[in-house]
């Protein structure tokens, strides 16, 4: 009666997880709405000339996002692990890396695919250059996961300690500005008319190296870290 | 009660813990056999909390070492696995699902995919509370949740760690009974706690431990 | 009071002007809120009603598992 | 006065109290409305400067103006809840919220959809609309606070205590904002003004402001009676009331 | 035997919560270097450009702190709540206000004060005008108490939510935002030699309020949200 | 085995209480008065816990009050806090502090300035962990520490939740004996546990607590 099947662990994981976040429906909302009010003090802070804000907008939302992954990110094993079903996971015999990955593409369609949508919205906001709207939405796409990925393995290493919280930020942020710096220039460049496939070529690479190595990464910081 | 010298399930080899610089057992050996009731007694802080995840595997003893079918549990993780049931003082939980879907998850990643859950749930007296939000329920109901999971299994290896915390004394005397069933259908139990067990009492084998001092290592 | 209507053809009351973009989207997305507005407000009646029903049936049902076990 | 009101802070006498006056204000806000949309849409005069794009004032000014009374009413239910611990009016709080946050979401959208034609942006970082913004977040900070507590009693206390720091908060991020947004940028843009209009711009202008209230009104008591019904399920008259519907 | 009296009280939560802060420093460092890598990440989303940095520092400092405020803030009192000392507090015979007073104290002492000794360095990186180092400081220092207070609101309204975390940056951000606006614009006012007191009374106006009101509302929240 | 009728200290005066729209008790009334244990009974999920957190003030009721000298707590509450000591399923006490360190901050919180420290913690056996973190203590040790309250206080009424969990057979033993001294101080103490009582036995008064359904309302 007992089945050990790989794509079983993986898609009830996912629902869980998703489950939880539908639940509660915050968890759905609330990075949208950091992201956005983030991105709002930025004229409140800066004045309202159109011309910087231009000028910062990709920067801006980027920095944004990342903020907004990082925090959403905190929650993604702590409640588990405070719960004990950490532990029940990984003392199931299916393989632990498979229902992390689980839970880190539960997290990012839960935050960061949000991102997406809103993301227009906001550059109108802070008038970001016309040109720039596609190269955009394709660096948050391709980028985002990325921002899940690496920000779980900090904090599968961080999960043990009782407030991990802003140790994570130092932990991550560092990981993340290879990100960061392709994504705004690639929005440069699309604001100045010239060609982006480049860097979005490298942030795929990015993408696809995170994607093999992070799951296996994440369950031995999991294994070290909960000890 | 076990017969004489049937192959044991698990065993612990030599295991020393060290904690904060004092040593809470030293080169522990014994074995778990098919139809063992193991009770690991001792005083608050004497070590039975890390033996017992040391024995599941969740921490490393400081020397020695576990092992399920002559290995080492480390090498044969996965079907170590198969084979235990742990739960331990946290029940594994989540406040936000029901009692359905909670047992529904926890069954599914052991491998249990079309398990019959609302039965399972009423043998634990949650009949009723299947999709009340598990956060909204008392501390002992919550527990039961996670202990539902003994009700539909087939691991050998039981380990729990005070499944009798906030439970009350008709469900303390259901799971010792379950106890006994599981013990007499060949598996083991290692279990701590500091009530009396009254229907497994004379079946029961116990190990204390003691307060260890480090001079006397 | 002049109250004529103000347009030539219906057309050029669709077109408004060269505005037409901006005051449907305005007039739509304004009837497209409180149309849902409404009907969700109209559905928590229903969706409370529901779930109060459920609730009756569960502790219908908590009932008679207590009387059997007792 | 309060002898008066007592018996309605019961909430079987309030659902139905609630019940019997709904009719009425459904009937007049779509009146109002349809009347005001109608009037507003094809028979007001064409301003000469913005052409036909003007007509988008007449959802315009209802809503954002609408929108900050609607704050108020909600306060002060919240206020009153919070300090004469009368469960009732927390729950009208909550009812009030996403009403709120509607009418401010038409008046962000339809001032963005008339900004683009006059200022050539969909938006500015003007006084007005920051302000109005910000009156967004608020209510959707009220919407979001109550939604996460499964205890809706808890839920409507925790939600009236933010309505009323942010009414305390209001008129500051309101100065603040006006006082940050003119030391900046000078701003050339200058909302018209509604005092000089023709009689036939402004009645139908009125007519919807009245037909907002109105409908604000009407919105609010159903929601209010959902609220009350979910939170006396166990009661005998809401049970009587559920298996007569179920039947039904 | 038993004395109550409320100097006592007051000191002995503000030097536990210091206790506790000191006990793991990276109650400490945490929020800082938060402060720090945001700050960076700006120039690196941005662009190098010393004349746009210099437009933009003040608003960036500025919401860097208070973004650096809110996420340490999470845990004013959400470990107080789980491990049952919140309930202790509350039925204690001394003044709720006042416990939670010393406890605000206690976060801004560990969060906002080194972020006040920290913003000059960060000043030199964003090429601040020099001019505006001064009040740069100053609405930081009057800022940030006000920054602890409003938010502490916010947390003690969400403490008992299972994953109140990132709800609280839509509670609180709005309330944040007048203070914003009066320390950049009294910066920008010092960038260009103009007199900024006008500012720094409205800021230390605020102050006295939130010191008056924030008490009183936090101890009615947490009475509300832990029920 | 109270005199008769001695003003009481604590009274529930028609308490209702309503729980995800299920009502767990109606109209409950009792006086607990100087001398008296009363333990809360009932299966898990009665409703025991919700009745604690009432009558310290922690939730309020649906209906009904609870009186302390004839007046409702909200209106008297820092008398009322002055006479209680509560102690609910959560310890309240802070993982990176030591055990020292939490029991001086418990007992200042509440008025105590000068305890002796080391002697009470002395007395629920924690000497040499004085000034270890309380996170590195064990499960019983950790509850150990908020119960050091209850042998250094002026309290007349405790109120406690389950406070045997997790703690060994001598430290039961010498908890009931706390108990009992305290009750015939004259102070009262209210409690819930699942485990039989061995030294109150007889002294102890019973509130059954049972589940209630809606139309028996
Ligand atoms: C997203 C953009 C906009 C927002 C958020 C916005 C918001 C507001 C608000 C809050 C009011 C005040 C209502 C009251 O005090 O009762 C208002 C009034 C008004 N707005 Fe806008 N507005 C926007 C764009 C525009 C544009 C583009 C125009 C026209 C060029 C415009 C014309 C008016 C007029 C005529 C009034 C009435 C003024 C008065 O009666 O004092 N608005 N708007
Ligand atoms: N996380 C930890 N870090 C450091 N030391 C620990 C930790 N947990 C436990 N210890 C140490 O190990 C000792 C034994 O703890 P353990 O939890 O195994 O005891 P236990 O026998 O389960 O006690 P109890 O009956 O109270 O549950 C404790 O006294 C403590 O000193
Ligand atoms: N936080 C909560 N929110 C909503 N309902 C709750 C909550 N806590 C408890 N309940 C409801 O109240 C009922 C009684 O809970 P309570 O904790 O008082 O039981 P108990 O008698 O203490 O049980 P136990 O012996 O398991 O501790 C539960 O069955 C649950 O339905
Ligand atoms: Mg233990
Ligand atoms: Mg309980």
């Amino acid at each position: 009666m007992r089945q050990i099947s790989y794509y079983q662990a993986f898609s009830s994981v996912l629902r869980r997880d998703l489950q939880i976040a539908f639940r509660h429906r915050g968890d759905i909302f609330n990075p949208l709405m950091f992201f956005v009010m983030v991105v709002t003090l930025f004229p409140l802070g800066i004045g309202p000339e159109p011309n910087t804000l231009t000028r910062i907008a990709p920067g801006i939302i980027w920095v944004a996002a990342l903020l907004s992954a990082m925090l959403s990110l905190e929650r993604l094993f702590k409640s588990d692990y405070n719960d004990g079903s950490l532990e029940q996971m990984m003392l199931s015999p299916q393989p632990l890396s498979l229902m992390v990955l689980a839970k880190v593409l539960a997290h990012w369609l839960v935050t960061g695919l949000p991102l997406i949508f809103i993301a227009p919205l906001l550059a109108v906001l802070l008038h970001l250059d016309e040109n720039s709207y596609g190269a955009l939405m394709a660096t948050l796409a391709i980028g985002t996961p990325i921002l899940s990925l690496i920000g779980a393995i900090g904090v599968a290493l961080t999960v043990g300690l009782p407030k991990g919280g802003v140790l994570l930020s130092l932990l991550i942020l560092p990981l993340y500005i290879p990100v960061l710096i392709f994504a705004t220039s690639a929005i440069d460049a699309a604001s100045m008319n010239m060609p982006f496939g480049g860097h979005l070529a490298i942030l795929a690479a990015l993408l696809i190296g995170s994607l093999v190595l992070a799951p296996v990464a994440i369950s031995a910081s999991l294994r070290v870290s909960t000890n | 009660m076990t017969e004489q010298n049937p192959k044991p399930l698990l065993q612990a080899q030599a295991l020393t813990c060290i904690r904060e610089e004092r040593i809470l057992f030293d080169e522990l050996s014994f074995d778990v056999g098919p139809g063992d009731i193991l009770q690991i007694e001792g005083p608050n802080g004497a070590g039975k909390t890390s033996l017992l995840r040391i024995l599941a595997g969740l921490s490393r003893p400081y020397s020695g070492r576990v092992c399920f079918n002559d290995r080492a549990i480390e090498d044969v993780r996965d079907e170590y696995h198969e084979a235990l049931l742990y739960l331990g003082h946290l029940p594994g939980v989540k406040s936000e699902l029901s009692a359905e879907e909670n047992l529904d998850f926890n069954l599914k990643i052991t491998g249990f995919n079309d398990a019959p859950i609302e039965q399972i749930l009423a043998k634990v007296n949650l009949a009723g509370f299947e999709d009340h939000p598990a956060g909204h329920l008392s501390a002992g109901q919550h527990r039961r949740i996670a202990l539902a999971r003994l009700w539909h299994t087939d691991a050998k290896i039981w380990i729990v760690d005070e499944p009798l915390t906030a439970i009350d004394k008709k469900g303390v005397a259901e799971l010792e009974q379950l106890f006994l069933d599981h013990a007499d259908r060949g598996g083991c139990v290692i279990l701590t706690t500091h009530q009396d067990l009254q229907l497994v009492g004379d079946r029961l084998k116990k190990l204390r431990l003691q307060y260890h001092f480090t001079e006397e290592a | 009071m002049n109250l004529t209507f103000q347009f030539a053809s219906l057309s050029e009351f669709i077109d408004m002007g060269g505005y037409a973009f901006y005051v449907w989207l305005s007039y739509g997305s304004a009837a497209i809120a409180f149309a849902a507005l409404t009907y969700n407000s109209v559905r928590k009646r229903k969706a409370v009603l529901a779930d109060i029903a459920k609730k009756q049936a569960r502790e219908s049902r908590l009932r008679q598992h207590r009387s059997q076990t007792q | 006065m309060w002898k008066w009101l007592h018996p309605y802070a019961q909430p079987e006498r309030a659902y139905h109290l609630a019940g019997s006056l709904f009719p009425w204000f459904a009937v007049l806000a779509i009146a109002l409305i349809s009347i005001g949309t109608i009037w507003g849409l094809g028979f007001a005069p064409t301003d000469y400067q913005q052409g036909h794009s003007y007509r988008i004032i007449f959802l315009h000014v209802p809503s954002a103006s609408m929108s900050m009374s609607a704050y108020m009413a909600m306060a002060i239910c919240a206020f009153i809840g919070l300090v004469w611990q009368i469960k009732l009016a927390d729950i009208a709080a909550a009812a009030i919220a996403p009403i709120g946050a509607v009418l401010t979401v038409i008046a962000l959208i339809t001032g963005a959809a008339w900004g683009k034609p006059m200022w050539g942006a969909w938006w500015v970082w003007d006084a007005r609309l920051t302000s109005e913004l910000v009156l967004l977040f608020l209510y959707l900070g009220v919407i979001a606070l109550y939604a996460s507590f499964e205890d809706k009693v808890m839920a409507a206390k925790a939600a009236g205590i933010l309505a009323v720091v942010g009414v305390i908060n209001l008129p500051i991020i309101k100065y603040s904002v006006e006082w940050w947004n003119t030391l900046h940028q000078p701003n050339a843009i200058t909302v018209g003004k509604s005092n000089s209009m023709p009689p036939e711009m402004l009645i139908p202008l009125l007519l919807n402001i009245f037909g907002f209230a109105m409908m604000i009104a009407a919105l609010s008591i159903l929601r209010f009676r959902a609220e009350v019904l979910a939170r006396n399920s166990m009661r005998p008259w809401v049970r009587a009331m559920v298996a007569e519907e179920t039947k039904a």
